[in-house]
């Protein structure tokens, strides 16, 4: 039982994909300027990812492997989460069509962001097996979200701050994150205790 | 105390600074020079002016008449004559000018004939009508107009009458004076405002730093037998402000987005009570007001002044020192500094401080927010007052509605304990206005919006409507193509070619106007619509004469003026013929 | 035009703030030297001195008046909560790379004063422990007697980094010592070595943390800290490691333990409390307090660092933003509904 | 035969995921775009065509469909940009002309000879008057398009910026008594 829970806080926090790992930089630093983009793309990129982590683990085992055809994992993993990605786009046009505008361009990137094949990849990468992989693409997911909500409260607050000239808009974001990730570095260790 | 009283969050103790102004009984001001007489002296429609230059008034006489249900006439405040009627500057922070009404007086300070009533015989409309036309706002610094707000509410039952005596800005005393030499007269006006609104309770909130206030107003209480109870509630800035005491007094608390009404409570200004009862028992408009002289001045006092009286003249009346060096209407926590001295007292004048940077040091620089939380620990609505600062500050107002500004009351407290030294009441001003601007634009911008769709649509109209009548010009033409097809073949048929012929450029004939038609059913209809048609014009035309001489009826004597030097002008420069000033159809529907 | 309404002000200024914080940090400081000898004055000159002027240079290169901004006293705090924080004899330069990094980094690229939304002092210990986790982790050794000379020297670099300074905080040696054991010792045993551990949480180091409690106290009382953040803190600290002690005493030390050693009172009273970087409404407040507490223990006792207070401020500081726009409180007239 | 197999894995895959695509894009079809009624909102609906559309309707639907610039719109000035690119996730970039004071129409009515030219030109009915008889505009309701200004054969009608006074009066920013840069929105 605590293997699990081992596996879902190191996703979370201590391996965060996106403070140390650095994968998905993409929409973090651009679907995070405002609190409300933020809660969807999280909320659509958990959604894609832990849909992504759970078919590519079918996929894999019950379609490649069987016939030897691993080097198809990287195209096979991509045409999945292309149409995991179409399908959450229909829904959230349906259904927030403010929230499909505002994320734009991110939400069909979100089929070529690093985080939702890398998180498919490295579970196979780690030997998880079908309930290990759900829990790592599902904290991963979460940790995901995490950081974007918190780095858009943070992003929210310092756009009234008097950021010097030069360092406004991205800069500034990028040095944040920068800090951001020194403090994940605290979780630095906890997934190791015995 | 017997009653139970009540707190509210936040709150500063500013020294009070009232003792300087409390030495001497109120003094009658003597007659200024020249009175300018505001007519915007109320929340609500600007009065209109009911005199021009030249005329002779009477103290009490109407000048400028309610402009609406929420307005409040203006009256002459002493007898003399209205040299003009201009813009002058005005007691407003703005520095900006509005009209006024400028008297010379006689010196004879001659009354209008007063006319006393016994409100108790008249019908509660007719006692509200009665104070809005003797000019009866709230004269706390509101200025809301009193009858306004003597309606309950239908629904709520009116529990709690608040009588407003706390006067809880440093420096005034112009209450505590009026409760101290004048509580009989208050009391009876309170009793006015009971009887119209009949609550179960009066109570009169007092800070218990006026003790011979709380004194005078019990015993003018027992002498009248009212069941009034006077409260003396903690001395705290703003306990003054009316939400402040309505939550001491009663434990309700009135949102920004709710009437008093609605929670079955009413606040007024003793002031008020005493101007209303003044009206009502003497037949005595607002035309005078007790105003607080103090700050660097050698003789702080409070004087009864006329409405219109010149601030700088009031001033000179209690000395000011000669490092004076501005003049502050109003306390030092919410008062402005008036951009002239010119500038004329007016109903929401309660206190002028003298400034002076003795008196008043001048403020260290801004320096950043450090989120102490002071201000909102100072807040008496309980807000986040750095937090509206930090939005108003990068101008996102959105920001700040989240936040609450419009239940901010501008009270100051936030801005007096701020360590950074930060004027957030400005700040927040700021955001206010803007946000109210953003709110006229869109509303212009939707009826805008909404006159243009119904002129496209209009447009469209007019178009389908053309288009259909295009359509039966060529149907016509082709049951007349038809028609000539069948004379054609019955030609060709009957031995009478020649007839037939006939009768086909017969119809070619009539074909040839628009009007005409194929069969004569058709033709039946279209004769019954254009009856109709024709109908409806005559209508609509004795309508607009039936209308239009009632209109020129009740132009003002001013405004046939004004036309008839329009019609002048007009026919000087020829434009106009007017033989042909026949009344002409509208150009467009939109007059409908 | 004249400044505008009120008139009257409370008689209060940034720059006084700062100067009580500091008065606060005093009884702290003097435990602190008599422990460790006049070094930590010296850092603490070192320290202020490295702020001003990274201060000042930011200030000059953005254009605003340096006068003001260096009288304020911010740059000061931060300065002085770093030489708290750093190792008492580390060399010059660590403390200065810190310092300059606090304050040009962590606070004048966000605008300076009132807008970092990182705590700086915590940016510079985790930048620091992080980067040079050697020289951060060398404290000096029990009982080390050294003259002033000799502290100065260490200091500077003009002298040999001594083989006494192999010594930790007692928290460190502490973990050290029972992951070297391997659950042969426990936490009750190791306790009972006065010569480390003192009467209750390190010897020495304990009265520094009274000196902390002392001072916070103080603040309190001034009205310049709220009660919520510490005592949050110090109840989720208690609440944590009581409940691991109870179940497990030879394992985890108890409550008092925690609360003395470290930088929990420090953190407790005077990082935690940070308004700038901190939460700001009373149910907020008491979530951060709470959860800098509880990510302080979870990281000194289970993660990889010998202590968490500085990594557990700089995580809730990431989530002051949000934990204030949920906790706003209900204003006045609006408190049916909420 | 292993590359037939492939191929025949990935047609399968392509074949599954294309029907649930299509199921879904009939499940979930999308009619209407409300996003126009949200930039018509912004836009400050002068209806003065200086976007180059015929009213402010079909600029919004042009920018919802991503066809057009956030910038051609004069009226809304720099703060309708800025609140478009707000909404739209859009860059903010500067207006396509100059902004203008607000203003509106005055017609002279010593001039105006009653042709009702103006009349028709308004978009917003906010000018009255009959054939041959004087025309005025009604103040609140003008937009200040200028759209009346070219068809009127007497140029009796001119703009005026619209002046301040107490009820329109607005608190201004405090001075900020600290130099420093000038506050923008971080991009």
């Amino acid at each position: 039982m605590s293997h699990y829970l081992f596996i879902l806080v190191g996703a979370v926090l201590v391996n965060n994909v996106v403070l140390v790992k650095i994968l998905g930089l993409c929409p973090f630093m651009g679907v995070s300027k405002k609190l409300e983009t933020a809660y969807g793309m999280g909320a659509a990129t958990t959604f894609v990812l832990t849909m992504a982590t759970g078919a590519s683990y079918i996929i894999d085992h019950y379609l490649l492997m069987p016939f030897g055809l691993e080097y198809l994992r990287t195209l096979s993993f991509i045409v999945t989460i292309a149409a995991i990605v179409q399908l959450t786009e229909m829904v959230i046009a349906k259904t927030s069509p403010t929230l499909q505008q505002t994320l734009g361009i991110y939400l069909p990137l979100i089929t070529t962001n690093c985080a939702v094949l890398g998180v498919p990849l490295l579970n196979i990468a780690n030997g998880y097996n079908f309930v290990e992989s759900l829990l790592f693409g599902a904290g991963s997911a979460v940790g995901f979200s995490l950081v974007l909500i918190l780095f858009a409260g943070i992003r929210e607050r310092i756009e009234g701050a008097d950021v010097p000239v030069y360092f406004r808009g991205v800069a500034i974001a990028m040095i944040t994150a920068g800090l951001m990730a020194l403090a994940f570095m605290g979780f630095a260790g906890l997934d190791k205790y015995q | 105390m017997l009653m139970n009283l009540f707190k509210f969050k936040g709150g500063v103790k500013p020294p009070t600074n009232k003792t300087q102004s409390l030495g001497l009984s109120i003094a009658q001001a003597p007659l200024p020079s020249k009175l300018v007489v505001p007519l915007h002296q109320s929340i609500g429609g600007t009065p209109r002016p009911v005199v021009q230059a030249g005329d002779k008034v009477l103290k009490g006489q109407l000048i400028g008449e309610a402009d609406g249900w929420i307005s409040a006439a203006v009256h002459a405040p002493t007898s003399g004559t209205v040299l003009e009627v201009a813009m002058h500057v005005q007691p407003h922070p703005s520095g900006l000018d509005a009209m006024c009404v400028v008297i010379e007086p006689d010196g004879k300070d001659e009354w209008i004939a007063r006319q006393p009533v016994d409100y108790q015989a008249l019908t509660p409309e007719q006692v509200r009508e009665g104070l809005q036309q003797a000019g009866v706002v709230g004269l706390g610094g509101a200025v809301f107009p009193t009858h306004g707000k003597l309606t309950a509410s239908k629904t709520v039952p009116m529990d709690e009458l608040v009588i407003n005596g706390a006067e809880c800005e440093p420096f005034i005393t112009c209450d505590d004076l009026l409760m101290r030499e004048r509580a009989e007269e208050v009391v009876r006006g309170i009793g006015v405002f009971r009887d119209l609104l009949q609550p179960k309770k009066v109570l009169i909130g007092i800070e218990d730093n006026k003790p011979e206030a709380a004194a005078a107003m019990r015993a003018a209480v027992d002498a009248l037998g009212e069941p009034f109870l006077v409260v003396q509630v903690p001395t705290l800035y703003p306990a003054g402000g009316a939400k402040q005491l309505i939550r001491v007094l009663t434990g309700k608390e009135v949102p920004a987005s709710k009437r008093s009404t609605d929670l079955g409570v009413q606040c007024f200004n003793v002031a008020t009570a005493y101007t209303a009862w003044r009206a009502i028992a003497h037949g005595e408009p607002v035309v005078s007001r007790l105003v607080t002289v103090t700050g660097n001045v050698g003789e702080p006092r409070n004087y009864e002044v006329l409405i219109g009286t010149p601030m700088g003249e009031l001033l000179q009346l209690a000395q000011p020192q000669p490092d004076t060096d501005g003049i502050v209407m109003g306390g030092p926590m919410m008062g402005f500094l008036v951009p002239d001295a010119k500038v004329p007292v007016v109903k929401a004048t309660n206190c002028l401080i003298a400034h002076s940077e003795r008196l008043f040091p001048p403020k260290a620089p801004e320096m950043p927010c450090i989120r102490c939380g002071a201000c909102a620990q100072a807040c008496p609505h309980e807000l986040q007052p750095f937090e509206m600062y930090w939005f108003s500050r990068a101008k996102n107002f959105g920001k700040t509605q989240e936040y609450h500004i419009f239940d901010c009351i501008e009270c100051g407290c936030c801005s007096f304990v701020c360590p950074s030294r930060i004027p957030l009441v400005q700040y927040f001003r700021f955001a206010k206005s803007e946000i109210w601007a953003r709110e006229r634009d869109k509303n212009a911008a939707e009826g805008a919006k909404a006159r243009f769709e119904f002129k496209q649509l209009r447009d469209e109209r007019e178009k389908a409507e053309k288009a259909e009548k295009l359509a039966k010009a060529a149907a016509a033409q082709a049951a007349k193509k038809a028609a000539e097809a069948a004379a054609a073949a019955a030609a060709e048929a009957s031995p009478t070619a020649p007839d037939s012929a006939a009768a086909a450029t017969q119809v070619q004939a009539s074909a040839a106007t628009v009007e005409a038609t194929a069969t004569p059913a058709v033709d039946a209809e279209k004769e019954a619509k254009k009856a109709a048609i024709a109908a409806a014009m005559a209508r609509a035309k004795a309508q607009r004469e039936a209308v239009q001489p009632k209109n020129t009826e009740q132009l003002s004597a001013v405004q046939q003026r004004e036309q008839a030097e329009i019609e002048a002008r007009r026919q000087a420069a020829h434009l106009t013929d007017p033989a042909q000033a026949e009344p002409a159809a509208p150009a467009s529907e939109k007059t409908d | 035009m004249f400044a505008p309404a009120p008139f009257l002000l409370k008689d209060a200024s940034v720059s006084r703030v700062m100067t009580q914080v500091c008065l606060a940090l005093v009884p702290g400081i003097a435990a602190y030297a008599w422990l460790v000898g006049p070094a930590i004055l010296v850092q603490l000159v070192i320290a202020s001195l490295a702020a001003l002027l990274a201060e000042a240079a930011m200030l000059r290169v953005q254009g605003k008046p340096l006068g003001m901004f260096l009288a304020d006293g911010s740059a000061v705090v931060t300065a002085w909560l770093i030489a708290l924080t750093f190792p008492p004899l580390a060399p010059w330069w660590l403390v200065v790379t810190g310092t300059v990094f606090a304050i040009v980094i962590a606070k004048q690229l966000y605008g300076g004063l009132g807008q970092n939304p990182f705590n700086p002092a915590m940016v510079a210990f985790a930048v620091c422990i992080v980067a040079f986790p050697a020289l951060m982790s060398q404290w000096p050794s029990v009982g080390l007697q050294l003259s002033l000379a000799d502290q100065i020297n260490v200091i500077l670099g003009l002298a040999p980094r001594v083989d006494a300074l192999a010594g930790a905080t007692p928290l460190d040696a502490m973990k050290t010592a029972l992951k070297l054991a391997d659950g042969s010792v426990s936490v009750t045993q190791l306790l009972a070595n006065q010569d480390i551990y003192g009467n209750f949480a390190g010897r020495g180091w304990e009265w520094v943390a009274a000196g902390y409690l002392l001072g916070g106290l103080w603040m309190w009382q001034r009205k310049l800290i709220t009660w919520h953040v510490p005592t949050a803190f110090i109840g989720a600290l208690v609440v944590v490691a009581g409940g691991l002690w109870l179940y497990n005493p030879a394992q985890f030390a108890n409550p008092l333990f925690h609360l003395l050693s470290g930088g929990s009172m420090l953190g407790a009273f005077f990082i935690a409390t940070d308004p700038v970087s901190g939460c700001t409404t009373p149910r907020g407040k008491l979530i951060f307090g709470a959860g800098a507490g509880l990510l302080a223990y979870i990281i000194r006792v289970f993660g990889g660092y010998p202590d968490g207070v500085a990594f557990a401020v700089l995580l809730m500081n990431l989530c002051a933003p949000v934990i204030d726009l949920l906790t706003q409180p209900p204003i006045f007239g609006m408190k049916d509904k909420a | 035969m292993d590359i037939l197999l492939a191929i025949a894995i990935m047609a399968l895959g392509a074949v599954v995921l294309g029907a649930a695509l299509g199921f879904a894009s009939i499940k979930f079809k999308v009619e209407g775009d409300p996003l126009v009624e949200k930039i018509e909102a912004i836009l400050p609906q002068t209806q003065c065509g200086q976007c180059g559309f015929p009213g402010c309707k079909p600029y919004a639907e042009a920018i919802a469909k991503g066809d057009v610039d956030i910038n051609l719109c004069p009226p809304g000035g720099m703060e309708g940009v800025a609140k478009l690119a707000d909404l739209l996730g859009r860059e903010v970039k500067p207006l396509d002309a100059e902004e203008k004071p607000k203003q509106i129409a005055i017609i002279d009515e010593n001039t105006c000879i009653g042709c009702t030219l103006c009349i028709q030109a308004c978009p917003v009915d906010a000018i009255v008057g009959a054939a041959k008889q004087m025309h005025t505009i009604i103040t609140p309701l003008c937009t200040g398009c200028e759209l009346c200004l070219p068809p009127c054969p007497v140029e009796c009608i001119r703009m005026e910026a619209i002046t301040e006074n107490i009820d329109n009066w607005k608190w201004k920013y405090p001075v900020v008594e600290i130099k420093a840069a000038p506050l923008q929105k971080a991009a």
